[in-house]
């Protein structure tokens, strides 16, 4: 696996956030879940990169399987997470759609590839890795956020229209994001 | 600010008047018949009449109306809705007169004194005489009617659109009148200062006027300004003045208005650019309501020109049907050169090249607001600045995909004024309803307290002379008598009522829900009793407005207006006044001795025409 | 070491971030009660007021107040027209609907006129006009105002003699107004001057 | 007498086309002088696959056909394929019809593709092709450039999203990006593509963020990452943010709300 494969796999995640939000979500709307989703994402990356670098060098004494303490330390914090923002701003979370399942499926569909890839390499990558894959995702969410807008103004055919779409769009995006990978 | 509008590729704006500008100014033939169009003008001839020119033939009956003169002498023709310039418009009455071609007129009336005229009365007669302005009549009469201080009047001769000369002309050949038109419109309004500003592309103007206003106090400015320049926001803020205190009137409007107040002239004809594809582009002074296509055939247009545009280059539009009449506001026709054939296909989709925003003068987004107007979304349309829209008409010329921007924007704002005065007519119909509940509900408990009062003197009455009623004697307690008053009340009641559902049959209002009504109605009452009081002024501004100069219309601006009591009483007692004078008018006065008779008759036989009326659809129901 | 901190600076930002768009979008998402008119009175102001009854209920407010209760369709004004319901559907957030088959067919703006010749003065059309539109007084002719006449046709029915007609008004929208040299859309407001 | 009222004062669509074809012909010239024939013969199967392509989705939209192709959308992402990939023959001529058909009549034709035909065409080149950084082409890079400065002062094109590119490129020096200047492709995309209207953001605050997001991730990429063809990576970055164009409008294009 290489970022010719992880990229496209962040697009998929962002088009299946989403379609998470109901259909006639408007562009007020699923613009702050957009922006808030990818910034838990950030959050989760960052929280779960300082737990392993916390354990340091230390998990392959513990004779742990070597991407079992990432997998623990991402879920943690997406639990975590998740956890935090039912306790201080449960309903506002519940209207943006961040709910646990969805945060922890990223926090692990994002980061863990990303830990796979990076391997225990030097730690300036370690650090930056993640909010750049962060940032992406936070970009793609927006961009199908906004997207539904401007294909409502194209003349789609209308078995396009709707989530079809946005769907050959995620292609589209993915093919692009696969190319940019390859070239990393 | 630039010399020219610059264009995304790099070129300027042409102006196309040199064309038009090489002759003098001609006076076309008397056409055979005019089209007059009754814009909030009420008419005063009927069909078949003999008028002579400069006759009154509709008097304005609104704020923005205009009287209508007779541009020469003839018969009035027919009464009927005629379509207007603006293709997509619905019809509009329009007086037709057929000109006799003797062009007979009647002694002018000499215009009203001078010196003591406010600048109301001076409104009013200039309506009256049928000078135009933007809107309605040149000097706007709802602010004439105010106090606000004039500190800035600009006499607007920048025209700057292409191929338009007419006020230029009218500048180089009428310089002395015009400057005697301002000269008397600054002794009447009294502006703190004037300023006639005019482009800088029209020296030969420039001079003239500088030549006939030497000595004046008001000064001639000449400014380079681009494309949109005569548009009388930017106007006021290019030259420091602020939109409450400023007035700006077009050229040709006050040297109309000087015409008026000088010799009492109605303003009857107009001066209009022959242009385009024409052999001899020229501007003439026409009558208004000339055919569009009679005029144009005075400056020879090519033959394979194709149609008429009305207005300029840019603000113009295709005339659907070439025999439209001119108007007050009919400043060019231009002939049309066909397209070339590679342009002749349909507008394309928006391509977002973003030219339109880029050379918009009012800085809006013209690809967005189009969307919102194809869409119908006026709320959103408004947001993006719809109303700012001053419909110069450089966002459709610049546009590649050639999209109808202009002709969207241009009903789209319509369709907002129509929304805007349902509107108002909605909230007025509100207020008048909730005063109507109310009043009812005060009528009901007056009523009421008055039985009540009634019952309880019978009864206390009653209770004085025990002697009169031997059964009630044994027991003469004051509760036999409230118990009375309370029969005699519900009694009241229950007719009343009776009486109200007679009255609404189809409403059926509940006694709960007029008592909520009334309450509301009682909460709301001092601010309708405002509007009441608002409405009252503003229609004691209308009757001044018709009744003319002699009456003294300047109290009923803004002075505390009346309580509204009486204001509706004199305009019901006007009312029926008028509906008394009609009716006698139709028979003849019946002496108060057979008053009884006749009305019998009369109801009779207007109970025989209904019964027969009714039949009539009865059967032509069943025939159906 | 630094690593860790710059980790550690960089995590409590984005929490910040999360904090305040959830901050915004709570705002966004409940509008300040207090600011606004109660639901009835946004909602009879989008209504015609033409106090006609064709909705079923005795005028206007009626009508409002049934809405706001979520008692009735939005659908059920033809005055109002299509706009009208549009607007509605905006403000109750509700799906549009398509005019109820049963309410009655939408017609032109009209105004009442009554025949002078035929008017024998009894007053019932004066009673029955929610908007006091109607002029006059007992064995008088009577007059309607066609200005303040919402065309609700509540005269028709109660008029003895039927001399009560509908007129259509055509609409008033010229090219008049636009015309020259200015086309400035907004018609000079009464309320801008003092 | 060339008297128009009812003025027009920008050239329409088909005009716009046509000079921006004509700006391409020092570019082609120079390629046929350096290839011969067989860019001749990619160029003419790459048109005719554009033109049949677009023909057909038309046909398929129920939409008039020749007024379309007359207006030379089609030919012109031909053409600009041809100057992009002069050796790719048959795979560029099946790329340039599946891309028009994909993401141009697909969208709903002309003014409606959110995503470059060109820049998607490359990409799909891309998979049957190898990705190796083309040798610098001074004399094409030359002629390209000179064609779209001409372009720039006809005011055919926005110079505003290309402008901010090259910036980022050239500030960028000296961590490795000099060899992008070398490459007819970045020319041509920023010349051709970043300027259409439908896939760029529609305000010059938007095509100036759009340009220099662009700049920044090429020049990472292209001087971190591992060597690769300079048009296929900006294919790419150019497709990526052309998604984002709807979140720049809605950035950049505020509505004046009402009081």
């Amino acid at each position: 696996m290489n970022f010719g494969l992880y990229l496209p796999l962040l697009a998929g995640l962002a088009c299946c956030n989403h379609f998470r939000l109901p259909p006639q979500a408007r562009m007020e709307q699923a613009l702050p879940s957009a922006l808030a989703m990818g910034l838990a994402t950030t959050i989760m990356l960052l929280c779960a990169s300082s737990l392993s670098g916390l354990a340091g060098p230390g998990h392959d004494a513990a004779g742990l399987p070597p991407l079992l303490w990432p997998l623990l330390s991402l879920a943690i914090s997406a639990l975590l997470l998740s956890l935090g923002l039912h306790r201080f701003a449960a309903r506002q979370t519940q209207q943006l759609g961040l709910g646990w399942p969805w945060l922890l499926t990223n926090s692990l569909l994002a980061g863990l590839p990303l830990q796979w890839l990076l391997g225990p390499a030097g730690s300036a990558m370690q650090l930056l890795a993640p909010l750049l894959s962060a940032a992406l995702f936070t970009l793609l969410l927006v961009q199908f956020a906004t997207l539904p807008q401007r294909l409502q103004r194209c003349a789609l055919p209308s078995w396009l229209s709707g989530q079809p779409a946005l769907l050959l769009c995620a292609g589209i995006i993915a093919l692009a994001l696969h190319r940019l990978g390859v070239c990393l | 600010m630039s010399d020219f509008t610059l264009l995304p590729n790099g070129m300027k704006l042409p102006s196309h008047k040199q064309a038009s500008t090489t002759r003098p100014i001609a006076t076309a033939a008397l056409p055979a018949q005019l089209q007059l169009a009754l814009a909030g003008s009420q008419c005063c001839v009927e069909p078949g009449q003999r008028v002579l020119k400069y006759q009154l033939l509709a008097r304005p009956d609104n704020a923005l109306g205009l009287a209508v003169h007779a541009p020469t002498s003839g018969h009035i023709h027919a009464i009927a809705p005629y379509p207007q310039a603006l293709p997509g418009t619905p019809l509009q009455t329009a007086l037709l007169l057929h000109s006799d071609g003797q062009d007979e007129a009647q002694p002018l009336a000499p215009p009203p004194d001078r010196a003591g005229q406010s600048r109301l009365e001076l409104a009013i007669f200039l309506q009256d005489m049928g000078v135009t302005g933007q809107h309605g009549p040149l000097l706007p009469l709802s602010w004439a009617a105010s106090d606000a201080p004039l500190e800035l009047l600009i006499i607007n001769g920048m025209e700057s659109e292409p191929y338009i000369s007419a006020d230029d002309m009218l500048m180089r050949e009428q310089a002395s009148e015009l400057v005697a038109a301002i000269q008397l419109l600054q002794q009447r309004l009294r502006p703190t200062r004037l300023v006639l500003v005019i482009r800088h592309d029209k020296p030969a103007a420039i001079s003239a006027l500088r030549t006939a206003a030497a000595g004046q106090t008001w000064q001639i400015e000449v400014r380079e300004a681009p494309y949109p320049a005569d548009d009388a926001p930017l106007l006021t803020r290019l030259l420091g003045g602020t939109a409450e205190t400023t007035l700006c009137l077009p050229v040709a409007g006050v040297h109309a208005a000087g015409q008026a107040m000088q010799h009492g002239l109605p303003c009857i004809s107009r001066i209009v650019t022959l242009s385009g594809a024409v052999e001899h582009a020229q501007n003439i002074r026409a009558l208004l309501g000339s055919p569009a296509r009679e005029l144009l055939a005075l400056a020879t247009p090519h033959p394979y020109s194709a149609g008429i545009i009305h207005g300029g280059g840019l603000r113009g539009f295709t005339l659907a049907d070439d025999s439209v009449a001119i108007h007050q506001h009919s400043n060019g026709l231009l002939a049309a050169a066909p397209r070339p054939s590679s342009s002749v296909a349909a507008a394309q989709p928006c391509v977002r090249c973003g030219d339109c925003a880029t050379i918009c003068p009012s800085q809006l987004q013209p690809q967005e607001l189009y969307w919102h107007c194809q869409t119908q979304d006026l709320m959103q349309a408004q947001d993006w600045g719809l109303t700012d829209c001053s419909q110069c008409g450089l966002c459709s010329a610049v546009c590649p995909s050639q999209l109808p921007l202009l002709d969207s924007f241009r009903n789209s704002s319509l369709q907002l004024q129509a929304d805007q005065q349902q509107q108002q007519a909605a909230d007025s119909a509100r207020q008048r309803h909730h005063f109507r509940q109310f009043r009812q509900e005060r009528d009901k408990q007056e009523k009421a307290q008055r039985l009540a009062e009634r019952a309880a003197q019978q009864a206390a009455k009653l209770a004085q002379t025990p002697s009169a009623h031997p059964a009630s004697a044994a027991k003469p307690e004051p509760s036999a008598a409230d118990k009375q008053a309370a029969i005699a009340a519900a009694m009241a009641r229950a007719s009343q009522r009776q009486q109200h559902h007679q009255g609404q049959t189809a409403t059926a209002a509940t006694a709960e829900q007029d008592a909520r009504a009334a309450a509301i109605a009682a909460n709301r009452q001092a601010a309708i009793d405002a509007a009441m009081a608002r409405a009252a002024a503003r229609k004691a501004a209308q009757d001044a407005a018709k009744a003319g100069a002699d009456s003294s219309p300047s109290a009923a601006g803004p002075t505390p207006a009346p309580e509204p009591a009486p204001d509706k009483q004199e305009l019901i007692r006007t009312s029926m006044a008028r509906a008394a004078a009609q009716k006698a008018a139709q028979a003849a006065p019946p002496a108060p001795t057979t008053m009884d008779d006749d009305k019998k008759a009369l109801i009779a036989a207007a109970m025989a025409r209904a019964a027969a009326r009714k039949a009539e659809r009865d059967d032509g129901e069943q025939e159906t | 070491m630094i690593i860790i901190m710059l980790r550690l600076v960089l995590l409590l930002l984005a929490i910040w971030l999360l904090g305040k768009v959830l901050r915004r979008s709570a705002q966004q998402l409940t509008p300040a009660p207090a600011t606004t008119a109660p639901l009835v009175e946004r909602i009879d102001a989008i209504l015609p007021q033409t106090q006609c009854g064709q909705c079923g209920h005795a005028g206007c407010h009626p009508y409002a107040e049934a809405l706001a209760k979520g008692e009735d369709s939005i659908n059920r004004c033809p005055p109002g027209g299509e706009a009208g319901i549009r607007k509605l559907a905006a403000l109750l957030q509700r799906d549009y609907l398509p005019f109820a088959p049963d309410a009655p067919p939408q017609k032109p703006k009209a105004v009442a006129l009554i025949d002078e010749r035929t008017c024998i003065g009894c007053t019932l059309c004066i009673q029955a006009c929610p908007v006091d539109a109607i002029l006059g007084s007992a064995k008088q002719m009577h007059t309607v105002l066609a200005d303040e006449c919402t065309g609700c046709e509540l005269c028709l029915a109660p008029c003895p003699v039927d001399c009560i007609s509908m007129r259509p008004v055509g609409e008033g929208a010229g090219d008049w107004r636009w015309g020259y040299p200015v086309i400035a859309i907004q018609p000079v407001k009464s309320g801008t001057r003092p | 007498m060339t008297l128009t009222p009812l003025m027009r004062l920008g050239p329409d669509l088909t005009s716009r086309n046509r000079q921006q074809l004509l700006a391409l012909l020092p570019a082609l010239l120079v390629l046929l002088w350096q290839q011969g024939i067989a860019a001749l013969l990619t160029l003419l199967l790459s048109s005719l696959c554009a033109l049949l392509a677009d023909a057909l989705g038309q046909g398929l939209r129920a939409q008039p056909i020749l007024p379309c192709l007359r207006q030379g959308e089609a030919l012109l992402s031909a053409v600009l394929l041809t100057l992009l990939l002069p050796q790719a023959g048959l795979v560029l001529g099946g790329s340039v019809a599946v891309a028009i058909l994909l993401l141009r009549q697909l969208f709903g034709g002309n003014g409606q593709s959110l995503f470059h035909p060109v820049a998607g065409a490359l990409l799909l080149a891309a998979l049957y092709l190898s990705p190796s950084p083309a040798p610098a082409n001074p004399g094409l890079c030359l002629a390209t450039v000179a064609g779209a400065l001409w372009l720039s002062w006809r005011g055919i094109i926005r110079w505003q999203a290309p402008l901010s590119l090259l910036l980022v490129v050239l500030i960028s020096l000296p961590i490795g990006s000099g060899w992008l200047l070398g490459q007819p492709a970045l020319w041509l995309l920023a010349g051709w593509v970043m300027t259409d209207g439908c896939s760029t953001p529609v305000t010059p605050q938007g095509r100036m963020i759009y340009g220099q997001t662009t700049g920044m991730i090429l020049v990472s990429v292209a001087a971190l990452g591992q060597p690769s063809s300079a048009g296929l990576l900006l294919a790419s970055i150019l497709l990526l943010l052309s998604a984002a164009v709807p979140l720049l409008d809605a950035l950049t294009l505020q509505a004046k709300r009402r009081m």
